[in-house]
């Protein structure tokens, strides 16, 4: 590894890192202006022009704000826990590849921080471990709404991160390989949710319940739970927690858009194969990728919003219920399908 | 006995009883607007109509019409409730709708009918009637606009207070309750009619606009004026009392009460009260310091008299206005923290006669009558008591007693009174001569063999004495000096020696001499030899001045004796009080209050506890008592007010009043009665108790007390009289002590004099020292007045308002004599001094006396007497 | 390179560590977890003489032994919380009953 | 109220004399400690002055040992007492249903604008004053009208006014 | 079976329309119903209960005879009144006071008035920075 | 760099496993278990067996330990009072496993037992074709049926596991 490819290497992970801050904190705002107008309203409008300021207004606030820690919390165990989380969060985004190759000053830059052949493993194994932080931040806060909140939090993710990891195997299963670049460009003719549709919905619904997201936010149902495993939290600490479930959005939105919206891939154009000649006509070609992966991931995140918006939240057992009978058999039936289908070649 | 039924329930009344009576005893309600337990029935109102099955056809007024056996009564019917809406409807027609500015609204018994009715609308309509309001009188405002013409207020007036000073006015539809050509009310101001009215027609001016009743808590405590004991029903809202009303469920009073009590409690919230303690500094004046300098200082001082001088050296005078656990804390103080015998009370005047005469003659210094035994007696000897004035309550009973039941009153006064009205027999004898009279009604029944032989010879000594002694005292001797005749003397001897139940009433503190120890010695002499005495419903009763004159002896506040009567000198009684309290009592009796006065003078007293003691103002001679008390090294005063006697100390203590404070008081009943406390104290005031606690505790002795209860605990172990008294025993109607069930069993002295020996002591006065001077030609004569008792009442500006001081009362022959007009002023002189008064005409004043009231200070009538306990004779000119 | 003999002392010491934990803790989901541990050291063991030997079997091994610990952990803790709603501890010394 | 009507009316002035003061106590008097003669003796006072003023009821009032409240309330209460000097002949003008129906109501009237007086009032030459009362009892004889102690009935309005002419 | 998940999911993507049609009917119309508060007041309802108002009658006089009935029914109790007696011997509130941050509206004190000389305005804005501030003593009650 | 890694690994490993038997806490001995097993992870990958890693974590830590932590939590385990009865055991064992540890460590470093043939799976062959790749060819080849006894146990412990922790069947 020479002196540049490692500069490179940690400017990638920089401006990853960044653009991954920013795009949570205008998520929020991006969440609040499109609830609010949903529900027939403004949203945010006072802090900068229609409230372009707030999130960084509300990241003010939540610094400034005082830091407690309950005074019967276990104290090590209290104060990891957000780390845990938002490191989790955060860390999922290094497989993923949001960009073909950027090709500046005789450099090729692969538009990713790491091209892992488990890849999608790592994903897996990064938002197992994401339960940590839940649980933890549940049971150290020694309250028994937050205890209940950590306990759904981690039963809900195990329970839907297998039919989650069920359902991509027909993905897998036609691209033959764990890597994530691999899966990208096995989709440069037909994206994945063609060939995958049942897949493609079982994913969705999973990575809505991974995220916490309504319908399935029941770990911080704040009707039951006041709000669940960071009730106790405040300050920076809170922060962290909300830093990472929007991070962990982006990564299933990325993770989605990988997966079966053919990644950095525009339909019917195969990029990759333009070739021009001129330095603009290049920078354009190799950013191109990254913006039709950003509307991707935005679409999708336009999605989770849009299902908080209509949808009211499910019940726990309804919630586990439909997870084990309904999408965990479902999965296995789009393996079988696939197989049988990719048997006599017809994917 | 009758039993009818009323509402399906059973019912056994007495023979004469009402229906409205029955029902009231079955537990029934029935409405009504002019029924009132203490007043005859009247009739007037027809609320109370009842159906009776026997009287089919018509509905009966249930409060005249007596009840008869077997009678079916219903009272609440469909056509009942019909006839009582109309009425109640028909009342509305004039009445102004006018509750919310009401000051009745929320009491009001027409407005709780109307809703009990669910009057919601009235078929009637006229005009109401817009009569001008009465804003003018003092105290009591009536419109009559809101009167409902029950004539209650007529009828208390006349039944009870005997005064009448308002009646229905004109008739028809425009009868009204006025006063004669509606002028002003110019009464005794009582506010009985007040108390009584069910609607806001009379109102209390002092309450007017100025809360709703249901904002008031009500407080039931005793009043602190005269020895009657009344319980007063205190309304409070925040921390002031806003009126004062009788409950006439509860107390001896029966709701009845007098003017100073309903009117005269201002003075609990005058801006004079002190709220600071004072000291005397280098300067000579008084400086506010805080409790614990001042308490500091007095301890110091009483320390320093004891340690240079002795302890005899210092003297303690408290007032008969103290609770009994207040007057028990102060000798205890005085005997056991400072070692001294030098207590007394009230200058040692009030109740002298009845501690030093009954207890000599009768050996309890207590009467043995209760106001129940005025109320029922044949016959009502009143002697030298303007009982109207001085204790208007029994007053109410005596008037009642003579105009419901037909009781004979003889009535000896030496100037007409207001029950001379009611009085079978008058005895208008010359002043100063009751006791000449009391001699010779003994001569007479001794002559006409009217007494009660067998009493006499068995139970008491000294008659033969007494016969002899009394001889003198013929019908012609005594027309001579007294002025009465014969054969009223012979009619009065009758009436006292041939009737059942007979009580003497004789008010203390009135005389123109000291003689009250005589004076109650004469009327024992009498009371015995008719057998009086020990006869249940009869007996005498000597009526203080002070609400707790009483309670005050009963404690011990006296230079020889302990609490409960016992002698200083008894040993053995003072080892029992030494040993309870950890400390030895001087043997020797002290001094009483004129003595310490005279010793402040010679110098054998130097230091002085004044506890609500104003001598300078209530003392006769105040040269001399001023003197005495510059005189003095260290004069400590508690009190109420910065009086002028708090102006001479070197110390004075606020103290709380006695709607402040909890304790007891013993009326002259013997009946101690609970005092509630309703006001948190004034800031910076203490009460008494406290006070003598932490003096006490400064001065190195410990109390071991602090709250009245636990004083009452301690006087129930050491004073036998009080052992049955204990708070929790106490309740509203209070226990009489030495009479087991509450008075129900025996009088104080048992049958037949059982529990004592009763001794004969002759008296005898002398006669010449009733004779005027030349120079000094009129006789004076001082006491208490309606509307003001002590100092306390004057600093009520309502009060001062009806009964405002600064006169001299005259007989209309005087003043002929002098040329002198109503309210001119004058100067009246004795040998001592002179003071400027004006001059108020009194028709009823005797020709050759003036009469003034001493609880002013703006008019110093001490400076005129003297200590000599001799009559003050005095001149008037004009000024 | 890390000699192998590395591999198998760490693999060793962590599994002794996890024979002493059963041996001294009574709590049971304590000693349950020390029984992962020594399963995990042998687990290292496999991998270090699969990359030591170019085989790939250790890894297959380490992949049955992953199963069988992940049966094992669900049915042990299955029993663990039947224990615990019958007997209301963990203390295995408390468990000392064939039968209850 | 009575006392402050009887203000707005005309009030003719009247002195009691002394001698009428001593027949006034010898009354009280005579009557002095009998139970219930109090309204003998304002009878009899009322015959002597013609009416019952302030201080002829105070002198009653304390002479009986009565409240003078007690004397206003029974003068007020009985039409035939009166507070101010009454003329020599009183006209009493019955208003009862059947004098009135009769037309008592206008002969009062005319009665009025005759002698120039109100009801309850009297002429300045203490000549007449003007009453009016409920029912005299003799219906019969509608419209009544009684001056002094003469009944006369079966009125006219003309009839009536020469009727009280007769009397000085 | 398989039409019932149809129509159930089809229930779901109904849902789905209705919120987008909101979001672009609101995005592009741009009529949400959120009042931007400062800038623009809300119109209270002609019987929202505000803050209360002593009336007075055509005279200028003060209609409140101070009955204290307000005070007493005030299940808050929280009006205080203390009254005196004018020149003209006519009871009046000498000194009226409601605290407000204890008052919840519930209007008792009006019905109750039987002078109907208290009324509740459409006054909301009752933020103070001082807990005095929330004392509305008469001549704040009496405004026009 | 590699050994640097290995080492500093072993060391947390090597403590954090003493102090899952050491706190009294069972969470901090979870807590420290899952430490162990993540720095066990990060080995394997050393030992470039990346699948195996992978799965590591996502079974061990993700999915064995959360259901560890999961039930100390729902039997909200007190900390563990230490018994007086095992006090004299402890040290017999300590005694027992040192002399059982000093034995296979010196047999470990002096007897180099550890030669043999290498086999045909070397670093370099494994990743051209994909770690992952080898494992699952060599699963559904040579160890199928293993692999597929494995399936029947885990579906005995899945019936095993409801029928133990269920209250009412």
């Amino acid at each position: 590894m020479d002196l540049i490819t490692l500069s490179i290497m940690l400017l990638k992970i920089i401006v990853v890192f960044i653009a991954m801050l920013l795009g949570v904190a205008y998520l929020t705002w991006l969440e609040r202006k499109v609830l609010g107008h949903m529900q027939v309203r403004y949203g945010p409008m006072r802090v900068g022009w229609h409230g372009l300021l707030q999130p960084i207004a509300d990241g003010i606030k939540l610094f400034f704000k005082e830091d407690i820690v309950v005074a019967n919390a276990n104290k090590v165990i209290y104060v990891l826990a957000p780390f845990v989380v938002t490191v989790c969060a955060f860390a999922s985004f290094a497989v993923v590849p949001f960009g073909n190759e950027l090709t500046i000053f005789g450099q090729t830059i692969p538009l990713r921080i790491a091209d892992v052949n488990i890849g999608i493993l790592y994903i897996f194994a990064l938002s197992s471990l994401s339960v940590y932080g839940l649980t933890f931040a549940g049971w150290s806060s020694n309250n028994k709404y937050a205890l209940m909140g950590g306990l759904r939090a981690s039963a809900q993710m195990i329970s839907y991160e297998l039919p989650a990891g069920l359902s991509i195997i027909g993905v897998l299963m036609l691209t033959g390989s764990l890597s994530m670049v691999e899966i990208v460009n096995a989709q440069k003719d037909l994206w994945f949710i063609i060939k995958q549709p049942l897949g493609f919905i079982l994913f969705l619904i999973c990575s809505v319940a991974e995220c916490n997201r309504t319908p399935f936010d029941l770990p911080e149902a704040e009707s039951e739970l006041v709000a669940g495993f960071h009730v106790e939290y405040s300050s920076m600490k809170f922060a962290l927690f909300f830093l990472a479930e929007y991070a962990h959005m982006i990564v299933m939105a990325s993770l989605v858009t990988t997966l079966f919206l053919g990644g950095w891939h525009l339909p019917f154009i195969d990029i990759s194969s333009l070739h021009p000649t001129t330095l603009i006509g290049q920078l354009v070609v190799s950013l191109l990728p990254i913006c039709v992966f950003g509307v991707k991931v935005f679409c999708f995140l336009f999605f989770l919003i849009w299902l908080r918006a209509t949808y009211p939240r499910l019940r726990y057992d309804q919630l586990m219920k439909f997870g084990w009978k309904v999408l965990f058999p479902l999965a296995l039936f789009n393996i079988v399908l696939t197989a049988i289908l990719q048997i006599f070649n017809l994917l | 006995m009758l039993s009818l039924t009323i509402d399906e329930r059973e019912v056994d009344v007495k023979e004469g009883a009402t229906i409205l009576e029955a029902a009231e005893a079955a537990g029934v309600y029935v409405p009504t607007f002019c029924y009132h337990k203490r007043l005859m029935p009247f009739g007037a109102c027809r609320m109370c109509v009842v159906e009776v099955e026997q009287m089919k056809g018509r509905l009966v007024p249930s409060c005249s019409t007596p009840a008869t056996n077997g009678m079916v009564i219903h009272t609440n019917t469909a056509e009942v409730r019909k006839a009582r809406k109309t009425l109640l409807e028909l009342l509305l027609v004039h009445h102004p709708l006018d509750c919310p500015v009401c000051d009745k609204g929320g009491e009001c018994k027409l407005q709780d009918l109307v809703y009990e009715y669910e009057l919601t609308e009235n078929r009637f309509q006229d005009s109401k009637f817009g009569y001008p309001v009465d804003y003018y009188s003092p105290l009591i405002e009536r419109n009559t606009n809101r009167c409902v013409l029950c004539g209650m207020c007529a009828r208390v007036c006349d039944e009870v207070v005997g005064v009448a000073a308002i009646s229905f006015v004109d008739r028809g539809f425009k009868t009204v309750i006025g006063t004669n050509f509606e002028r002003v009310l110019n009464c005794e101001f009582c506010g009985e009619c007040v108390n009584i009215c069910p609607v806001g027609a009379l109102t209390d001016k002092l309450f007017k606009y100025k809360a709703r009743s249901w904002e008031l808590k009500k407080v039931n405590t005793i009043c602190s004026y005269c020895s009657t004991g009344c319980t007063l029903t205190l309304g409070i809202k925040g921390n002031s009392i806003y009126r004062i009303i009788g409950d006439d469920t509860i107390g001896v009073n029966k709701g009845s009460l007098c003017a100073k009590g309903r009117f005269g409690y201002q003075y609990i919230t005058s801006p004079e009260r002190m709220n600071s303690p004072l000291i005397k500094n280098e300067a000579g004046e008084l400086v506010r310091v805080t409790w614990e300098e001042a308490l500091e200082r007095a301890a110091k001082g009483f320390t320093e008299v004891k340690e240079k001088r002795g302890a005899e050296h210092i003297g303690g005078i408290c007032s008969d206005r103290l609770t009994n656990e207040e007057v028990y804390l102060f000798q205890k103080f005085m005997r056991a923290a400072l070692g001294t015998n030098n207590i007394d009370h009230a200058g040692g005047f009030s109740y002298s006669g009845l501690l030093k005469g009954f207890k000599s003659s009768l050996g309890y210094a207590a009467n043995d009558i209760t106001l129940n035994d005025v109320r029922c007696a044949d016959v009502i000897f009143v002697v030298r008591s303007n009982l109207s004035e001085t204790h208007p309550v029994i007053g109410y009973q005596v008037n009642m007693a003579v105009k419901r039941d037909e009781s004979q009153l003889i009535v000896a006064s030496d100037k007409t009174i207001k029950l001379n009205k009611l009085a079978a027999v008058s005895l208008t004898h010359k002043p100063g001569t009751e006791i000449v009279l009391l001699n010779g009604l003994i001569q007479a029944i001794i002559s006409e063999n009217l007494y009660d032989k067998e009493l006499v010879s068995s139970s008491t000594e000294g008659f033969e004495q007494l016969k002899a002694k009394t001889a003198r005292y013929g019908f012609d001797y005594v027309e001579k000096i007294t002025g009465i005749k014969e054969d009223k003397i012979r009619e009065t001897a009758r009436l006292l020696s041939q009737n059942k139940k007979v009580c003497i009433l004789v008010s203390a503190g009135l005389g123109i001499i000291s003689d009250d120890e005589k004076l109650a010695q004469a009327v024992a002499n009498l009371a015995m030899l008719t057998g009086m005495v020990g006869r249940k419903g009869s007996g005498i009763g000597f009526l203080g001045e002070k609400c707790n004159s009483q309670g005050t002896l009963d404690m011990g506040a006296l230079p020889h004796l302990l609490p409960g009567f016992e002698e200083v000198s008894d040993e053995k009684a003072r080892n029992a009080f030494e040993e309870a309290w950890k400390t030895s009592i001087p043997s020797q009796p002290g001094q009483s209050a004129l003595e310490m006065f005279e010793g402040a003078e010679k110098g054998s007293i130097n230091a002085l506890y004044l506890v609500g003691e104003n001598p300078v103002v209530s003392y006769p001679d105040t040269a001399q008592t001023i003197k005495a008390l510059e005189s003095l090294d260290f004069l400590v005063v508690q009190d109420l007010f910065l009086t002028p006697t708090a102006k001479c100390a070197d110390v004075v203590l606020p103290a709380a009043s006695f709607a402040e404070k909890s304790g007891t008081y013993t009326n002259f009943e013997r009946r101690v009665q609970k005092l509630n406390c309703g006001l948190n104290k004034l800031e910076g005031v203490k009460t008494d108790l406290e006070i003598f606690g932490e003096l006490s505790l400064k001065m190195g002795y410990e109390m071991n007390t602090s709250t009245p209860d636990e004083v009452m605990k301690e006087i129930g172990t050491l004073v036998p009289l009080y052992t049955e008294v204990n708070y929790s025993r106490l309740g509203e109607e209070g226990i009489v002590w030495g009479s087991p069930n509450g008075g129900k069993e025996t009088t104080l002295y048992g049958e037949k004099l059982s529990k004592v020996k009763a001794r004969f002591i002759p008296v005898e006065v002398d006669e010449a020292m009733l004779e005027p001077d030349k120079d000094y030609p009129l006789l004076l004569l001082v006491g208490s007045v309606l509307f003001h008792s002590g100092s306390l009442s004057t600093k009520s500006p309502e009060l001062d308002q009806v009964g405002p001081g600064g006169w001299v009362a005259m007989s209309m022959e005087d003043a002929r004599d002098y040329q002198l007009t109503d309210g001119q002023p004058v100067f009246v002189r004795s040998k001592r001094g002179e003071i400027a008064l004006k001059v108020k005409i009194n028709k009823k004043q005797t020709k050759g006396t003036v009469f003034i009231p001493y609880h002013f200070e703006s008019q110093p009538v001490n400076t005129l007497t003297s200590k000599d306990l001799r009559p003050t004779f005095v001149e008037i000119r004009k000024g | 390179m890390v000699p192998i003999e590395h591999y198998l002392v760490l693999s060793a010491v962590l599994f002794f560590i996890g024979v002493l934990g059963v041996f001294v803790r009574r709590n049971a989901i304590v000693i349950f977890m020390c029984i992962e541990l020594m399963l995990n050291s042998a687990n290292l063991a496999f991998i270090a003489f699969a990359r030591h030997l170019d085989s790939m079997d250790g890894q297959i091994f380490v992949f049955f032994v992953m199963t069988v610990a992940a049966a094992e952990a669900a049915v042990g803790l299955g029993i663990i919380i039947a224990l615990y709603r019958n007997r209301e501890t963990v203390n295995v010394d408390d468990i000392n009953l064939m039968k209850w | 109220m009575a006392g402050e009507s009887s203000g707005k009316k005309k009030v003719v002035e009247k002195e009691i004399t002394p001698e009428e003061w001593g027949e006034i106590d010898q009354i009280i008097a005579d009557h002095r400690d009998k139970p219930g003669s109090l309204i003998p003796v304002l009878q009899q006072v009322q015959d002597i002055c013609g009416f019952l003023p302030e201080e002829v009821q105070n002198r009653i009032a304390e002479g009986l040992d009565v409240h003078p409240s007690y004397v206003y309330g029974v003068i007020t209460f009985y039409s035939f007492f009166t507070l101010v000097p009454r003329g020599r002949n009183v006209v009493r003008l019955c208003m009862g249903t059947a004098c009135y129906v009769q037309g008592t109501n206008k002969m009062l009237g005319k009665l009025k604008q005759n002698l120039g007086i109100d009801v309850e009032e009297t002429t300045e030459d203490m000549r007449y004053s003007l009453e009016t009362v409920r029912c005299l009892g003799a219906c019969g004889l509608a419209p009544v009208m009684v001056v002094n102690q003469d009944t006369h009935g079966l009125l006219n309005i003309d009839k009536a006014i020469e009727i009280v002419k007769e009397y000085e | 079976m398989i039409g019932s998940i149809i129509k159930h999911i089809w229930a779901l993507l109904c849902g789905l329309r209705e919120t987008l049609w909101y979001f672009l009917k609101t995005t592009i119309l741009g009529k949400p119903i959120t009042l931007m508060y400062p800038e623009e007041k809300w119109t209270p309802y002609p019987r929202f209960h505000g803050l209360h108002k002593l009336l007075r009658d055509d005279n200028g006089k003060e209609k409140c005879v101070a009955c204290c009935l307000c005070a007493a029914v005030c299940p808050a109790q929280c009006i205080t009144i203390e009254t005196a007696e004018n020149e003209n011997n006519e009871k009046y509130a000498s000194s009226y006071q409601i605290d407000i941050s204890r008052c919840i509206f519930c209007g008792y004190c009006v019905e109750a008035c039987p002078v109907g000389a208290l009324l509740m305005t459409g006054e909301y804005e009752l933020a103070e920075y001082t807990r005095e501030g929330m004392l509305y003593n008469k001549e704040r009650l009496l405004r026009e | 760099m590699e050994a640097i890694l290995f080492y500093g690994l072993a060391a947390i490993m090597v403590v954090s496993s003493l102090m899952v038997i050491l706190r009294k806490n069972p969470v901090h001995s979870a807590l420290f278990l899952v430490l162990t097993f993540l720095c066990l992870a990060v080995l394997y990958l050393l030992l470039n067996a990346q699948f195996i890693a992978a799965i590591q974590v996502i079974v061990y830590a993700g999915a064995i330990m959360v259901l560890f932590i999961f039930v100390i939590m729902l039997l909200n385990l007190e900390s563990e009072v230490a018994s007086k009865s095992s006090h004299g055991l402890q040290k017999f064992w300590a005694m027992a496993i040192s002399i059982v540890l000093a034995i296979s460590f010196v047999s470990i470093m002096t007897v180099r037992v550890f030669t043999g043939g290498k086999g045909d799976f070397s670093p370099e062959a494994v990743n051209a074709a994909g770690n992952s790749e080898v494992i699952g060819r060599l699963l559904f080849t040579e160890f199928l049926l293993p692999f597929e006894i494995t399936s029947v146990l885990l579906l005995a412990a899945i019936i095993g596991a409801i029928v133990l922790a269920k209250k009412k069947l």
